[in-house]
């Protein structure tokens, strides 16, 4: 307990990390009658949490080597689990950017859940997944990260399903803690094996542990995959890429917080957390590469034909994450945990802009929302207009560099398809999204005054209700969108930062990237490719939807089937459920069912009835007639006679 | 033929169309009959022990007076039983004896 | 021996629980349940006073008491804790206690209720602390048939059926307990039925064989080992809430505690030529109950077939004969005591106000009762196997066994999880979510005094979930040196 | 002479009893509820006299009679079972008022012979004692009245008793045939080289075949439940009860004589056993009449004691004794709440128990308590006793007979749960009243269920006794 | 030697012939469908069972037999009868399937008995005393069957008592 008390970043760590645990818990036992007092609470604890990690950031970045506390948590046999702390620059890194965006977002919660009957509700979760992914991005070993995933996973199901009454977003929330947890099952299979395999499950440990030597290839691209499968389900990789999109019921502060920003990315933490261990396996780095890829060209595809504002920004995270996951996979270490960062603070910024309009009109058709004259909201319209800038990797805005830099990274592959796939990915990117802010900017048929008047009023009765809560959404916005303007001339000192301590990670990224490490075109080149196919996506949308007469429906749609394919997401959903009906529900489920019923139950109960059976067979022996009855006793003792004298 | 065996085979004979009586007899007194041969089987058994085997050959015909005596007893038992119950069913045959089955 | 006899006392707090009970006047009903209470906390306090005496650094049987009971025979008054029935104990100890106190409400024939509730209790106990064969039988015997009139008298669904199914099925299961034992006993010279004493003579293979698939079956069948499980749905299903709870929570833990005390410790080969076969059987009750689970429409038959697939969790862990395997499964069976118990009470009270427990007649029953909801969704996380719950950490020290042992059946039951987690959220969401259902508009939420138990019960789920050592140091005192006997 | 006249103590008391009540047979007048008094008076002093010479030992009429810990346990078994029925014998209502002088006479007469019955270690003493007990009771059973339908029962019993000591009679004297004598002690030395020829095991058989009869064994079970059915409800309980002790007892007695040298008999033995559990218990399951459902499960209880008696050691006797202790209690404890129920002396259906629990609860407890008891459900006598008799079994090597056991075991808790159902689940079509229980009622059924659970849980003196007795049988 | 060898001839006549008279007694006393000839052929058979007696050379038991066998048990019975049923009435013809039934259990009955009787290697006591006499017989009735002598008069005293009333001849008023 001492020790808590004679280390500040122990301290600052435990207090951080603890404190939104307890809210949660005052919340949910006292004062959920009583919201204002609950919101207090809870935001307070983050922002507490947000100071401490900043106050981490910058211990970290002064340490020499990480810091790590560990202590006994469970033992069984020769297993052994400890609960601890891991803060190296990454941890320390990820810690502060879950604890800023979810005190942004709590803050900007004030207002856009205000009024709700679940306030109390809201927060108390909101504070349960901040407690659950801060934990999970600090966790020292392996399973302790594990365990926390899943309640972050919990946190996720219950914000998700947090409009209950509403059958689609219950379905949701199943959807997604069951999707998610087809890819954790894998990922605690890993952890089995690990145990079973390594002995240990130290986050240190387990990246040092190629290079010692002490478990074969094989044995690391089985528990690499395993890994992987986590990785998959959490940050909605193929196939698991639908729930994501699904999750977008939630409150749009949750989809800013858990659904773009940070909690998807917590597979792509953990693939950059056990960086050098996935890289001592190169197939499973390719595997990885290849989901990656696969990922971010069918979530793009997506993105192009929906109308609703949040999903396109859900594909957009998906294709993203997938992103992440190629740059990773392709050995570029820093890149993915860059735009990681980056596309922490502008998705978070894209979506809490989108929650704006959502909260003013109450829809979440673009068309519909331009039309009422969605572009007349100036603060969100010019910060989403920032953060779909930086989506599209235009410079100065952040995305462009985290961009380049895996297009570096990819650029390193011997192969050029995974460069090619990378700039198309960032082409249909740039179309995507303006197609959303040109869709918003310049609707069809431009903006319906009457509806705009109307709209108006009752948006002057609103500001007179709670201006002061229009401004607790705004400024958080306003925060996010200055980070996205800055944040991409800081790559350099992060850059720094990050690399400085893993001389491990150092030496996976350079024997991933390997043969190529002159790349398949020049730097420069690259550069302007990478603006470029941005710009090409922005003039295209601009010539569908931006131009004055445009036809505003997209080229899609002189392709009705490719059309329909992307809307029904690839038709995985069908899939699923198709499996689910017939495989599950109708199949295996109800032929146990049946089986259990007639044969297993029925056999009992034939047991039974077969006993009883017996009674009424064996009764017709006593009948009435008494000589029947002897004639049987004088059988028997005879037959038994007869039995003794041969 | 003046040994064990012919009487032992008597005996079994008395015995087992003793038995045929109470099988297939309807009428009960019918059946009394046989019971009371199958008792004379058995005392002919003990007879022909006593006979040719026993160290004391007392103590076989005591045992066949003793179940003489018992014999009558359960004579006049057994008819007043039959006779009771020809009050109540106004038959003595067995067959329709049958109320009480399964 | 010297000393207070604590454990008899724990099992006599019941047997005076039940005597005083049967004093009472039956009109006096809340006497009747005062008294209940009564014995329920002085078992309760006694059983913790216990838990936190029990010196785990040190292992192995402690508060022995071993008298001659019937000396021609070798019968011993036996009693005696270690790491495996310690946590028995407190579980019973905890559902007895809750269970009273979630039966509040009852009026209808409360005195033979509650007096044969204790009469349950009391075999519960006794077989978790005797060691002794022919007591451990007795008190098993004890503790199966009050449920034919509790279920029939009290019950639900279909009760007289399910009352009749259940008992003569597990009874049926002790016809080959009961067999095994006197065989034991007899193989062991006939002169002891001391189960430490007859561990040390020893048995021949064949002997252990056989003893061992008699004891599996005979217990399995209490432990609704796949295919013998059939009868855990309809009797929970009949069954009235503390009964339901006792039921799932602690009675069925009593048959794979059997198989735990008696099978394994005497039969350690037997089980080794067997395990292969428990596995399968296992790992198809893990897969298969979640399945089935599916496709319940009422309450309670999804919480019986969750019952199934977890219990086929602790006959995995058992089957893998490791430290990890037995601990998680003692582990386990403590968790899915305490959560089934929650279950059954957060059912109860939902069924005792809207008198249905059909899941589509339900539905948005978080608006109107949030609190009862909430019970029932926490107990539903742990049913899933959310970390930091108790049950999470048996699953993985289970995981953890069984996939070294038998590596396809520990993935294939991992499978399991899946499947348990959509049916879980399944009736989830049917039950609790959607729009208010106006039926039970007016029906009140839980009120705090009759949250309390169900309060106590998530404590403690989340208690040994954040705090495993607590318990996994206990049952690891006795499972190291167990194993190492094999 | 003293010596020798307390050594036969307890038969001489109850045959001046029989006689006081021959004597009052002759009065003119007939008052049921004196008699009741005095008959119950008189045998709880026999129960006082029998515990009282409980531990005599020796040897009387010329070796004839043999007075040891066995007979002694066993005729105190008898003399609380008639006392126990004489108790519940206030609502014999099912026997003409007229009548009840014989009827007590009759009983004293019976338990006398079954007394002596259990102390006679000579063949013809055994086979006139046997025939002295039979025949009260073929006069016992015709005495209910009003009763047309059951009219045939008495002719029934009768007829099947008398085939059945006949072929008893036959095998006594292929018994004397083969050892020239009729002195069991004799036999005992002689038997077991005689094994090789027929002739023992067929005269054995054929005599136990007698025992069987008045045991209710299969296939010579045939009576039971007809008479069961039709007699009055406490010739049914003396039947059931004091009976059975007697007959458990002369069938010990009788597989003794094998002194476990014959493999035959016990596969003859094990063929009946088995065959009587699961007879007995299968038809039980459908009888709607309490009394029969008693009568199958008395089949199947006979059963379970040949177990304990065909290991054929002292292990299996002193099961097979405490298993009859058991029964007779548990046995004792059913019918004295079906007694009190059907007051009027009518015959008890199942359905009739409804409301029970609300009637008299202290009786519903009694049944169910009995109920268990004879399902072999701890801790009650039933298990315990069948706990030994299994332990006897498999001792032996017969595992596989323990486990058919069990099976039955659950079996016949299926129809006992029946019963306990009525008593304590079904509502009744109307309301009926309360039954009053007098104090002494009271009195019997605690002491009963404590007598029960006390057997059940500290069986440790009763084994004591049980072994010491079956040891002295040898 | 010939009149001791036209003696044992004479002797084994009268033994088949007795034996004759015994079966045939027992036929009738079985088979025939009046019931007062099954009476009659008890009688006879119950005599042919006498005259065993005699050559197993008990003078004593046989006359005992024609005693109470013959002369009070056929008596009873045929008061019986009396009592009982009109003898005129005619019977319904025997079911055939259980006659067989009943004569195929018995003979197999028979066949145990018999082959019981063959098989067994019958051993005489190595010493036997030749005392048949009547005073011996009493002797023993008053000493070593002193019990047996006396239980059969309570069984005496039972039948009379009990045939009283379960023919039902109350003797008393009802109280």
């Amino acid at each position: 307990m001492d020790a808590i008390f004679k280390d500040p970043v122990l301290l600052a760590t435990v207090v951080g990390t603890s404190l939104p645990f307890l809210s949660m818990a005052v919340i949910l036992i006292f004062t959920r009658h009583n919201p204002m007092l609950s919101s207090r609470i809870s935001v307070t604890s983050i922002v507490v949490a947000a100071v401490c990690a900043l106050l981490n950031l910058a211990k970290v970045a002064g340490a020499s080597h990480p810091f790590r506390f560990e202590t006994a948590w469970m033992s069984s046999g020769n297993f052994h689990l400890t609960f601890g702390y891991y803060l190296d620059p990454l941890s320390a890194l990820m810690l502060t950017i879950v604890a800023v965006i979810a005190c942004l977002v709590q803050i900007y919660s004030l207002g856009y859940m205000s009024g709700d009957p679940g306030y109390s509700r809201y927060y108390a979760f909101q504070s349960l997944f901040a407690w659950a992914m801060m934990n999970m991005v600090i966790a020292s070993t392996l399973l302790q990260l594990f365990i926390f995933w899943e309640l972050v996973g919990l946190a996720s199901y219950m914000l998700i399903g947090f409009y209950y009454e509403k059958f689609s977003a219950s379905q949701a929330g199943k959807k997604a803690f069951v999707m998610t947890r087809v890819g954790d099952v894998g990922f605690f299979l890993g952890i089995i094996i690990l145990t079973l395999g390594f002995g240990n499950l130290g986050i240190p440990d387990l990246n040092n542990a190629p290079g010692t030597g002490t478990i074969t290839t094989g044995f690391i691209t089985m528990a690499a995959l395993l890994v992987f499968c986590g990785v998959v389900g959490k940050s909605a990789q193929f196939p698991l890429i639908t729930w994501l999109p699904d999750a977008m019921e939630g409150p749009t502060p949750v989809s800013a917080l858990l659904h773009s920003a940070t909690m998807v990315a917590a597979g792509v933490y953990v693939f950059s957390r056990i960086f050098p261990f996935f890289a001592a396996s190169p197939n499973a780095m390719l595997i990885a590469l290849a989901i990656g890829t696969v990922t971010m060209l069918l979530a793009s595809t997506m993105a192009m034909t929906t109308y609703d504002l949040k999903q396109v920004w859900a594909y957009s995270t998906v294709s993203q994450l997938g992103m992440m996951v190629m740059s990773l996979a392709a050995g570029g270490y820093f890149a993915g945990v860059f735009h990681l960062t980056t596309h922490a603070g502008f998705k978070a910024l894209l979506f809490l802009c989108s929650g704006i309009f959502i909260h003013e009109y109450h829809t979440n058709d673009m068309r519909v929302i331009g039309k009422q004259g969605g572009r007349k909201q100036l603060v969100p319209m010019i910060c989403i207009t920032v953060g779909a800038l930086a989506l599209s990797g235009v410079p100065p805005f952040s995305g462009f560099f985290s961009k380049e830099a895996i297009l570096g990274a990819l650029n390193a592959q011997a192969n050029p398809i995974w460069l090619f796939a990378g700039l198309f990915g960032a082409f249909l990117t740039a179309y995507y999204s303006f197609r959303l802010i040109f869709h918003l900017l310049f609707p069809k048929g431009g903006i319906e005054e009457k509806h705009a008047v109307h709209e108006m009023d009752s948006h002057g009765h609103k500001e007179e209700h709670h201006g002061g809560l229009f401004w607790a959404m705004a400024v958080p916005v306003m925060i996010l969108a200055c980070v996205t303007v800055v944040l991409g001339f800081a790559e350099h000192s992060l850059q720094g930062y990050i690399m400085a301590g893993g001389g491990a990670v150092k030496h996976a990224s350079t024997a991933a990237t390997g043969g190529a490490a002159h790349g398949v075109v020049g730097h420069e080149l690259l550069v302007i490719l990478g603006i470029s196919a941005g710009l090409v996506g922005i003039i295209l949308a601009w010539f569908e939807y931006g131009r004055k007469g445009a036809s505003r429906n997209g080229f899609l749609s002189y392709f009705p089937p490719v059309w329909k394919l992307f809307d029904a997401r690839w038709y995985m959903d069908a899939f699923f459920r198709w499996f689910l009906d017939t495989a599950i529900y109708s199949g295996l489920t109800s032929i146990f069912t049946r089986n259990d019923r007639r044969i297993i139950d029925g056999g009992i109960d034939g047991i039974c009835f077969f006993t009883e059976t017996g009674g009424r067979l064996f009764s017709f022996m006593q009948s009435g007639m008494l000589q029947y009855n002897l004639l049987i006793m004088v059988l028997v003792a005879g037959l038994a006679m007869l039995f003794f004298i041969v | 033929m003046n040994s064990l065996n012919t009487y032992l085979i008597i005996s079994a004979f008395l015995f087992s169309i003793g038995l045929v009586g109470v099988l297939q007899r309807r009428n009960l007194i019918g059946m009394l009959i046989s019971v009371e041969l199958m008792l004379n089987g058995a005392n002919l058994n003990f007879m022909a022990f006593n006979r040719f085997l026993t160290p004391e050959p007392v103590v076989g015909q005591i045992i066949a007076l003793a179940i003489m005596g018992l014999a009558a007893a359960e004579a006049a038992i057994g008819l007043s039983i039959i006779l009771a119950l020809y009050r109540k069913m106004h038959s003595i045959n067995i067959e329709q004896a049958q109320r009480l089955k399964g | 021996m010297t000393g207070f006899p604590i454990l008899t006392a724990i099992l006599m707090s019941t047997v005076f629980g039940l005597l005083t009970i049967l004093l009472i006047p039956p009109e006096r009903t809340k006497l009747v349940k005062q008294v209940s209470m009564f014995w329920a906390t002085v078992g309760l306090i006694l059983t913790l006073w216990l838990y936190f005496n029990f010196d785990h650094s040190k292992g192995g049987l402690q508060f022995v008491e071993r008298v001659l009971w019937v000396k021609s025979l070798g019968i011993y008054w036996f009693h005696g804790v270690d790491g495996i029935n310690m946590p028995m104990l407190l579980l019973t100890a905890v559902v007895l206690f809750t269970g009273v106190w979630t039966m509040w409400e009852l009026e209808y024939r409360a005195k033979e209720f509650f007096a044969l509730m204790f009469l349950l209790v009391a075999g519960v106990y006794g077989m978790f602390l005797s060691m002794d064969l022919f007591w451990m039988f007795v008190w098993y015997d004890v503790s199966l048939f009050p449920m034919y009139p509790l279920i029939s008298i009290w019950g639900g669904t279909r009760k007289e059926y399910g009352a009749m199914k259940l008992t003569l099925y597990l009874l049926a299961g002790s016809a080959l307990i009961l067999p095994a034992i006197i065989y034991a006993w007899v193989q062991g010279g006939a002169i002891t039925f001391d189960l430490f004493e007859l561990q040390k003579i020893g048995f021949s293979l064949l002997d252990q064989k056989i003893l061992f698939v008699m004891l599996y079956l005979g217990f399995g069948i209490l432990a609704a080992v796949w295919p013998f499980h059939t009868w855990s749905p309809v009797g929970h299903v009949a069954a009235p809430t503390a009964v339901s709870m006792i039921h799932a929570g602690v009675l069925m833990k009593l048959g794979a505690y059997g198989i735990l005390r008696i099978g394994m410790t005497l039969c350690p080969q037997g089980l080794g030529y067997w395990s292969d076969l428990m596995a399968l059987l296992a790992c198809i009750g893990i897969v298969y109950g979640a399945l089935v689970g599916l496709a319940q429409t009422d309450l309670k038959y999804v919480i019986g077939y969750s019952s199934v697939s977890h219990m086929g969790m602790v006959g995995l862990g058992l089957a893998t004969m490791t430290v990890s395997g037995i601990n998680g499964a003692v582990f386990q069976m403590f968790a899915h005591g305490v959560m089934t118990a929650l279950f059954f009470s957060s059912v109860g009270y939902i069924y005792d106000r809207t008198h249905t427990k059909m899941i589509p007649e339900l539905g948005g029953m978080s608006k109107t009762m949030p609190i009862a909801s909430a019970f029932f969704i926490i107990a539903a996380l742990a049913g899933i196997g959310v970390p930091l719950m108790a049950s999470f950490w048996a699953e993985l020290l289970v995981f953890i066994a069984a996939v070294q042992v038998f590596p396809v059946g520990g993935i294939f039951a991992m499978v399991g999880l899946i499947i348990s987690a959509l049916f879980m959220l399944r009736v989830v969401q049917r039950t609790f979510y959607g729009e208010r259902n106006e039926k039970f508009g007016h029906i009140p939420d839980v009120s705090p005094f009759l949250a309390v138990p169900r309060i106590i019960l998530i404590g403690v789920i989340l208690f040994f979930g954040f705090f495993p050592k607590v318990m996994l140091d206990v049952i690891q005192s006795a499972v190291i040196p167990f194993v190492g006997s094999f | 002479m003293m010596n020798d006249f307390i050594l036969f103590l307890p038969e001489f008391y109850f045959t001046i009893a029989a006689l006081i009540y021959f004597g009052l047979s002759l009065k003119k007048t007939s008052e049921p509820w004196a008699l009741q008094k005095w008959a119950l008076t008189l045998a709880g002093i026999g129960l006082i006299v029998t515990v009282a010479a409980s531990r005599q030992q020796g040897m009387l009429f010329f070796d004839c009679y043999r007075v040891d810990l066995f007979s002694q346990v066993f005729k105190v078994l008898l003399a609380m079972g008639t006392f126990w029925i004489i108790f519940s014998s206030s609502e014999l209502r099912g026997i003409d008022g007229r009548q009840h002088a014989e009827y007590y006479f009759l009983m004293f007469i019976c338990t006398l012979a079954m007394m002596m019955l259990v102390s006679s270690v000579e063949l013809l003493t055994i086979y006139v004692a046997i025939e002295l007990s039979s025949y009260s009771l073929y006069l016992m059973v015709p005495m209910r009245r009003n009763a047309d339908e059951f009219s045939e029962t008495g002719v029934k019993y009768f007829m099947i008793g008398v085939t059945a000591s006949a072929m008893m009679l036959f095998g006594i004297s292929l018994l004397f045939g083969a050892t020239h004598t009729t002195y069991v002690s004799q036999i005992i030395t002689k038997l077991p080289a005689l094994f090789g020829q027929p002739v023992a095991i067929v005269g054995l058989v054929l005599a136990l075949a007698g025992f069987f009869f008045k045991l209710a064994v299969f296939p010579f079970h045939i009576w039971a439940p007809d008479v069961y059915q039709g007699s009055a409800n406490q010739v049914t309980a003396y039947i059931a009860t004091a009976s059975k002790m007697a007959a458990a007892a002369l069938i010990i007695r009788f597989s003794a004589l094998s002194m476990g040298a014959s493999h035959e008999l016990v596969n003859f033995l094990i063929v009946i056993c088995v065959l009587s559990m699961t007879f007995g218990n299968l038809v039980a399951i459908i009888q709607k009449d309490i009394k029969r459902l008693l009568a199958y499960s008395s089949i199947a209880h006979a059963g379970y004691m040949l177990m304990g008696i065909l290991a054929l050691d002292g292990r299996g006797y002193a099961a097979a004794i405490y298993y009859a202790m058991a029964y007779l209690v548990m046995n004792y404890a059913c019918f004295m709440v079906i007694m009190k129920i059907a007051d009027d002396g009518h015959n008890l259906q199942i359905k009739e128990l409804a409301g029970l629990h609300k009637r008299s609860p202290l009786l519903a407890m009694t049944l169910m308590m009995g109920l268990f008891g004879l399902a072999g459900i701890p801790p009650t006598a039933g298990f315990t006793g069948k706990f030994l008799v299994f332990a006897a079994a498999v001792e032996k090597g017969y595992l596989w007979l323990a486990i058919v056991g069990m099976i039955n075991a659950t079996i016949s808790l299926y129809y006992y749960l029946i019963v306990i159902k009525a008593a304590y689940l079904l509502k009744p079509v109307q309301e009926l009243p309360a039954i009053r229980i007098d104090r002494w009622t009271h009195a019997m059924s605690l002491i009963l269920v404590a007598l029960m659970v006390y057997l059940g849980v500290f069986p440790d003196q009763f084994v004591n006794i049980t072994e010491a007795a079956a040891k002295s049988l040898f | 030697m010939d009149t001791s060898s036209s003696l044992t001839a004479l002797a084994q006549a009268a033994f088949w012939i007795t034996i004759g008279f015994t079966i045939t007694g027992a036929c009738i006393a079985v088979f025939a469908r009046n019931i007062l000839y099954n009476v009659l052929g008890l009688a006879l058979a119950l005599t042919g069972v006498a005259g065993i007696y005699l050559f197993l050379g008990s003078l004593f038991i046989a006359l005992m037999q024609l005693l109470i066998y013959v002369g009070a048990i056929c008596i009873a019975i045929v008061f019986a009868i009396m009592l009982s049923r009109p003898l005129h009435l005619d019977t319904p013809p025997r079911p055939m399937p259980k006659v067989v039934m009943a004569v195929a259990a018995s003979a197999v009955f028979f066949i145990g008995l018999a082959g019981v009787a063959l098989k067994t290697k019958w051993v005489p006591a190595i010493e036997r005393s030749t005392d048949y006499s009547v005073v011996t017989i009493g002797h023993m009735f008053l000493t070593r069957y002193e019990l047996v002598f006396e239980v059969i008069s309570l069984v005496l005293l039972v039948a009379i008592i009990g045939a009283i009333i379960t023919a039902g001849f109350s003797r008393r008023l009802s109280s």
